[in-house]
């Protein structure tokens, strides 16, 4: 090969779940203009549906395509360890992010950091409404990193500030509708609330039109954004969101995929070569995440940044 | 196997001894009162919070707006037919309202327009299970699909921030009048409308009288299939409605929004008394079983229950209300 | 009763697939007449019926109405036209009340936004009045099927019509209701209104109509005024020969034992019977006469535990029974044939084959249990020509076949069993003369062979010309039994009406 | 209005000169046939990849263990009953089987009381349906939330990992006999077992008998509740069965898994044929429907066809497609 180049027709793929979630724009774009720099071609792919079989099935059907990489999104770890163990044997590397396969030689692992998010968030909220108030939390259970960002915020408060009571706890499943119902039963349950805390966007439209409705005075935090939840920051209504750095995500996760494919212009000092591995192995990068606040909001708002690209 | 009899849709024995109170006793809808109240009695002491005034509101506005959808989807399914895509046409009347205000049309427009749309899009489905001879399932599964790909399309799957609609439209979702929210004075006026319509009009008879039989209706010179296309596209223009109030009230358009609505709505009608098998059910009932479903939500958040064992308490509940209600309307019948 | 001609058919035909239901028919209905219509079971008319309402299309031919051609296209139009229909099966909304059912197509029709509730049960009340005595607030769905049949009937009258169509109204009806519908029918043709009966009663037809056309195999054969002619000429022209033996012979006195095969005593259902005892001898055939309502279904299912709470002592073959289930009294060899066949007696969207061996589908297949479809195919094939059932292919849906081929795929199902004891309500529903006399012989032979016969039949000649012996249901109770000479309609109706036990003809 | 009449349940016209191909033209699956070979034949021109060992493979996969859910439910609706619970309970499954197995019990073991639990579902259900009297909509949707429930509860919301599961039970999911995946084998050994004992077996007789008229079934001696009982718990049975089989082949349990499958399932099953009003249905019209429904997905994938128009081309394929099929049902009728 001529040094990191991609050949004529070397292909990249992105393959997630929920295809249709704005989620992925961004990673896409970071995705696109890195292997656009390398002169690759991208695909993206996935499927739009929740379930994991159909997951697969694109996957599988990804191989047969012979692409150089896949950054793949599991819907779940375990079920992906065979697929992707195949996938590399039959020549094509594969790069994880935002929810990993820790068990399959994937060869690198892209995401943000949550327990990171959920010790900023607890010290922002801590840092707002003092140290022994009530709080809740508002939840996804079964989405690892929606889990990972309620569970650790939990333990952590418990942990660093044992006065913060945490007085509701309600799954809503990213659904608006069902984020207001629980947030206006949670806040006649408990007047005295001070902050929430929810793992996405979706939970918070509707949290925040319950205490918008309810006149009651709850300081707001969630991660991910929407250009709802973006309004609501810049009118004062939620306090603040942690956003993932998506760009970031995709553009880590191109270049993870690359090298692994291109490794053959690395040697390093071990045993990979009797042991057969790829050498290039970055079992860990954090993107990392924004803090989005009213000041720095206006640079948020997807639809601006995605006017004049290509989302596919 | 046999479906309640719903007593209420069709006249009562109006002989003059039988006293209100037996009317009432005799009403397929008593039971669930009985139940609900039950549940308002036991909370009332569960939770100081629960008999709030602000708490009834707070119950009331989570229900409300899917409420309209259920008063279609009861027609419907009195009709005999039924509608998976309640859920994404709601998202999409959203969207297209939202995507027109965007491209600057006024939101009073947009809104006509959107629920035109969403009408259209029943009289869609209303063709292909009238003319082409599908199944309301399989037709409405498909457009369940295809709305929500619209959505996607419209949005590009982000949804639309709508914090610039003026004040005056957001009133509808959020606005209220005296101490009473505009969704609720929404809410109740279709839902009285309908009930009322449902009972007494003769065009709405002649919903229960193809539901109940259409081979008989259409004996009787009743356009069977139009009566079918009028109530799928009356259930599909409701969703529209109520999109807009969605949208009216959360200041967005959400291409996600809805997912798994159409359960809930043909829960709310089937513990209400309407029968999958069509002919039978009433508005009255059907907003009972959403109140049912709401009230048990509500109390289980109120309470904090741990969330692993909310869905557990809430289907049991919702198993054991239907077993009573059922067990006390074979009793009186 | 004019000359002028209302309803003019010529050259019509309509196939269903490869069935040709109606082959180029004629038909003429003059203004006032009441016009028969006879035939064979399949021969076609119910489907000539339902082209002149609209509810099927024909293939070719012209319709004329008042001399001008006309395309009927749906039963709205129809009903413009002026065409009441009363149909073969009733096709009744089981969920709205008797009011509202019978006032469909008015509130159909009418301008008015709102339902007036009120009247319409005070005019329903009317119109039922002099029929029959139901309360126009219940629901259909709570009614017996005769009293289905009567709201049916009800319907019809209330239609502004010049055309009223009854197909077989009078099958699920007792002599008392057909009696007032003939008197309504006679009233109706004096107004000037045509109608058009169709039946297998020759009684009725030679009663009560004018004319009678008669059809065989989708074909018109010929017209002609009930004045001229007899019955064995219709039956003649309607089966292509002379039925010369109606009812087979009954049991002579030598035959006559005095074995018990049946023995019910003191049997009690809370509100539907009380009191009911009788016995059922080897060999004979028992009838059980009553009007409508009188509990005569009600006692045989509850005999067989297909309904109600019934306490008392059944016996078979001096045996007590402590059945529990329909299933139970199946085990026993008790079956029941039941009045209701679209309701409960066949799967309309099955195979006939499948129908006729549903009470017993091992009986069709092997050790193992896997159902061998040339054995079904071949009992299906056997019984149906035994019965002279009319079909295309065994495999065709039940709902393909006629009104009253469909009773015989019902009465095939009772006969694929060999059964000890043999409950037929109705049995000859709708069944034509021809195939009506067979089942009565295969009736005769299995009463002969020691199987136990017991027939509820609303036909009184029938009851009459195939029952050695007719007991009388009153309100529940057995009012009396008649056999021999004093097996009379009057005895019958006498006991079935006024009679008390004291009044009982022994 | 009315379903489609299917006849394949039931015995062919077997006139000898009724010739074989003249069968095949009358069966009820003929006109889906059809429809699949087009979207082979076109999906073979637009993709090189399409008609590769290992697309197919993939795509048989993909619907393979669904498709055991798919016989349960077809089973189900031809008795006259539906089920919503199917996702949940086949989620249950795995995560009993993984919580057994991570608390020592024997992976074989802790499957036979997998199952044992979903049939025991099953039979609750059946309890609700047959002698309580309620319709089997509502049983399944509160039995759908409870288990969901018991997924969370008995797994904190988390996927249990399975890695340390032993090679031959892996082996079920993920091994191969020859080329073919054990799966795809024990796929075709359920779907060709039920499809013949349906068409053959007086027991699975009685329960077209109940779908199509119970009341007649019951007067044709039929213990109906009985056949509604069974029917109900296969399915839930079934639901197990494809439960363990997922465990084997994702090596995990997920809590979460199969949300929104019942409406695939019942999708797959009323386009192969069944009636959704009961009496009539074929494992082999259902399986042909869940290819079908398969096909077209892979295909969209595999052209990479933007997701924002993926949703609308699969609906609007799947409309096209059972317009067509119900027209050809109707012509050859
Ligand atoms: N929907 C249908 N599909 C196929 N064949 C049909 C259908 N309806 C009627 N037929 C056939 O048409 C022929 C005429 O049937 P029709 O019902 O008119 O007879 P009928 O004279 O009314 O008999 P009956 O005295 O038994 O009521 C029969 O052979 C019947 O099998
Ligand atoms: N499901 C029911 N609920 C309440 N009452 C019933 C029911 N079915 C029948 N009855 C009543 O039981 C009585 C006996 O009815 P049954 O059908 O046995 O009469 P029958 O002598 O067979 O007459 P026919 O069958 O000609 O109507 C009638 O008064 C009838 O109204
Ligand atoms: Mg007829
Ligand atoms: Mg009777």
């Amino acid at each position: 090969a001529d040094g990191l180049k991609c050949e004529p027709g070397e292909t990249y793929i992105m393959n997630v779940m929920v295809s249709g979630h704005p989620y992925w724009v961004p990673v896409y774009q970071g995705f696109k203009q890195a292997a656009e720099a390398f002169g690759c071609k991208t695909v993206f792919s996935g499927t739009p549906d929740y379930d994991i079989t159909k997951q697969i099935a694109s996957f599988e059907q990804d191989m047969v395509k012979q692409p150089a990489g896949i950054l793949l999104h599991p819907m779940q770890a375990d079920p992906f360890i065979e697929p992707i163990n195949r996938a590399i044997d039959s020549g094509t590397e594969i790069v994880t992010f935002a929810a990993d396969s820790p068990k399959s030689n994937r060869t690198s692992y892209i995401t943000s950091d949550n327990l990171a998010e959920a010790k900023f968030a607890a010290e922002e909220i801590v840092k707002q409404v003092g140290d022994s108030a009530e709080y809740a939390v508002l939840e996804n259970p079964g989405q690892s990193n929606h889990d990972l960002r309620v569970t650790a915020l939990i333990s952590y408060m418990e942990e660093h500030y044992p006065n913060m009571k945490l007085v509701g706890r309600q799954a809503t499943n990213q659904d608006s509708n069902a984020a207001y119902r629980a947030t206006g039963s949670i806040l006649q349950a408990n007047p005295n609330l001070a902050a929430l805390w929810i793992p996405e966007a979706g939970s918070a439209e509707g949290a925040v039109a319950a205490v918008l409705e309810a006149e009651a005075k709850v300081l707001i935090m969630h991660a991910d954004v929407t250009p709802t939840t973006l309004e609501h920051i810049k009118a004062g209504n939620i306090h603040m969101a942690l956003n993932p750095n998506q760009g970031m995500q995709g553009f880590m996760g191109f270049m993870a995929t690359f090298l692994a494919a291109h490794s053959d212009v690395f040697d390093p000092f071990n045993d990979y070569k009797v042991s057969g591995y790829n050498p290039v192995q970055i079992p860990y990068v954090d993107n990392g995440f924004a803090v989005i606040t009213k000041d720095n909001a206006d640079s948020f708002d997807l639809n601006v940044y995605m006017e004049g690209r290509d989302p596919s | 196997m046999e479906d309640a009899v719903s007593l209420t849709g069709a006249p009562e024995n109006k002989s003059p001894e039988v006293s209100f109170i037996h009317r009432l006793l005799r009403m397929r809808e008593t039971g669930l009162i009985a139940i609900i109240l039950v549940l308002f009695i036991v909370m009332s002491f569960a939770s100081p919070y629960f008999l709030t005034w602000v708490n009834m509101r707070a119950m009331v506005m989570a229900f409300a707006v899917e409420g309209i959808v259920v008063v279609g989807m009861t027609i419907l399914l009195i009709s005999g037919g039924i509608d998976l895509s309640v859920g994404s046409v709601t998202a999409l009347a959203m969207v297209i309202a939202g995507w027109l205000f965007l491209n600057g049309v006024d939101p009073w427009v947009a809104s006509a327009i959107s629920i035109a749309a969403c009408t259209g899009i029943g009289a869609f489905m209303g063709f292909f299970v009238t003319r082409v001879g599908l199944h309301h399932f399989i037709v409405s599964l498909a457009i369940m699909v295809i709305a929500r790909g619209a959505c996607l399309l419209g949005t590009g799957g982000r949804p639309l921030g709508l914090f610039t609609l003026p004040p005056e439209f957001k009133f509808i979702g959020q606005g209220s009048i005296g101490p009473i929210p505009v969704v609720i004075i929404i809410f109740l006026a279709v839902v009285i409308g309908f009930d009322f319509m449902l009972r007494r009009t003769t065009l709405f008879r002649k919903v229960f009288y193809t539901g109940s039989n259409e081979k008989a209706a259409a004996y009787s010179g009743i356009r069977t299939k139009r009566v079918i296309f009028f109530t799928t596209t009356l259930c599909s223009a409701l969703c529209g409605v109520a999109g807009i109030i969605y949208m009216a009230r959360f200041g967005s358009a959400q291409p996600t929004f809805g997912i798994g609505m159409e359960l809930n709505v043909i829960a709310a009608a089937v513990i209400g008394g309407a029968s999958l098998k069509g002919g039978s059910g009433t508005i009255f009932g059907a907003i009972l079983g959403a109140v049912l479903l709401s009230v048990v939500s509500s109390s289980l958040a109120l309470l904090d229950v741990s969330v692993y064992w909310q869905d557990i308490i809430r289907g049991s509940i919702l198993l054991t209300a239907v077993s009573i209600d059922h067990y006390l309307v074979k009793k009186r019948a | 009763m004019t000359d002028d001609v209302i309803l003019k058919i010529s050259n019509l035909s309509k196939s269903f697939g490869p069935v040709r239901a109606l082959k180029g028919v004629d038909f003429e209905l003059r203004q006032g007449e009441i016009h028969a219509l006879a035939g064979e079971n399949g021969a076609g008319k119910s489907t000539l019926m339902n082209v002149i309402d609209g509810i099927l299309q024909p293939d070719s031919g012209e319709i004329l109405f008042d001399g001008v051609p006309v395309r009927i296209a749906s039963p709205a139009m129809a009903q413009k036209l002026g065409v009441g229909f009363v149909h073969q099966e009733t096709a009744l909304c089981p969920d709205v009340s008797v009011a509202e059912n019978i006032f469909m197509a008015t509130t159909n029709a009418s301008r008015s936004l709102l339902m007036n509730y009120r009247t319409l049960e005070q005019k329903a009340a009317e119109v039922l009045g002099e029929l029959v005595d139901i309360n126009p607030a219940t629901l259909v769905r709570d009614l017996s099927i005769s009293h289905q049949q009567l709201v049916e009937i009800a319907k019809a009258l209330t239609l502004d019509c010049r055309v009223l169509i009854l197909d077989e109204p009078t099958a699920a009806l007792t002599e008392k209701e057909a009696q007032i519908l003939f008197r309504i029918m006679r009233r109706l043709a004096d107004k000037g209104i045509s109608i058009i009966y169709i039946s297998h009663r020759m009684v009725e037809i030679f009663d009560n109509c004018d004319r009678v056309s008669v059809f065989r195999d989708g074909q018109y054969i010929t017209t002609r005024n009930v004045s001229e002619i007899t019955p064995d000429d219709v039956v003649n022209a309607m089966v292509g020969r002379v039925i010369d033996e109606l009812y087979p012979r009954k049991q002579t006195e030598a035959e006559r034992s005095d074995e018990i095969i049946l023995n019910v005593r003191n049997l009690n259902e809370r509100s539907r019977f009380r009191d009911v005892s009788f016995q059922l001898r080897k060999g004979e055939i028992l009838g059980l006469a009553g009007l409508i309502g009188a509990g005569r279904s009600e006692i045989v299912k509850g005999i067989c535990q297909l309904e109600g709470e019934v306490s008392g002592e059944v016996a078979l073959n001096g045996k007590t029974l402590s059945l529990s289930s329909y299933q139970d009294s199946i085990a026993e060899g008790i079956v029941y044939l039941s009045e209701d066949r679209k309701g409960d007696g066949i799967f309309l969207d099955m195979p006939i084959a499948g129908n006729v061996s549903a009470l017993k589908p091992e009986q069709v297949a092997n050790g193992f249990g896997l159902i061998l479809r040339q054995k079904e195919e071949s009992q299906a094939e056997a019984l149906g020509a035994r019965l002279n059932l009319k079909y295309g292919s065994l495999t065709d849906p039940v709902s393909s076949l006629s009104g009253g081929n469909q009773q015989k795929v019902a009465i095939a199902k009772m006969l694929s069993v060999n059964p000890k004891l043999i409950f037929l309500d109705e049995p000859t529903r709708g069944v034509d003369v021809g195939a009506k006399a067979e089942i009565h012989r295969i009736l005769r032979n299995l009463a002969a062979s020691g199987v136990g016969i017991l027939v509820i039949s609303s036909e009184l000649p029938e009851l009459i010309g195939v029952c050695d012996r007719v007991l009388v249901v009153r309100e529940g109770r057995i009012s009396g039994e008649v056999t021999g000479d004093r097996m009379t309609e009057e005895n019958i109706m006498h006991l079935a009406s006024v009679g008390g036990a004291q009044a009982a003809i022994q």
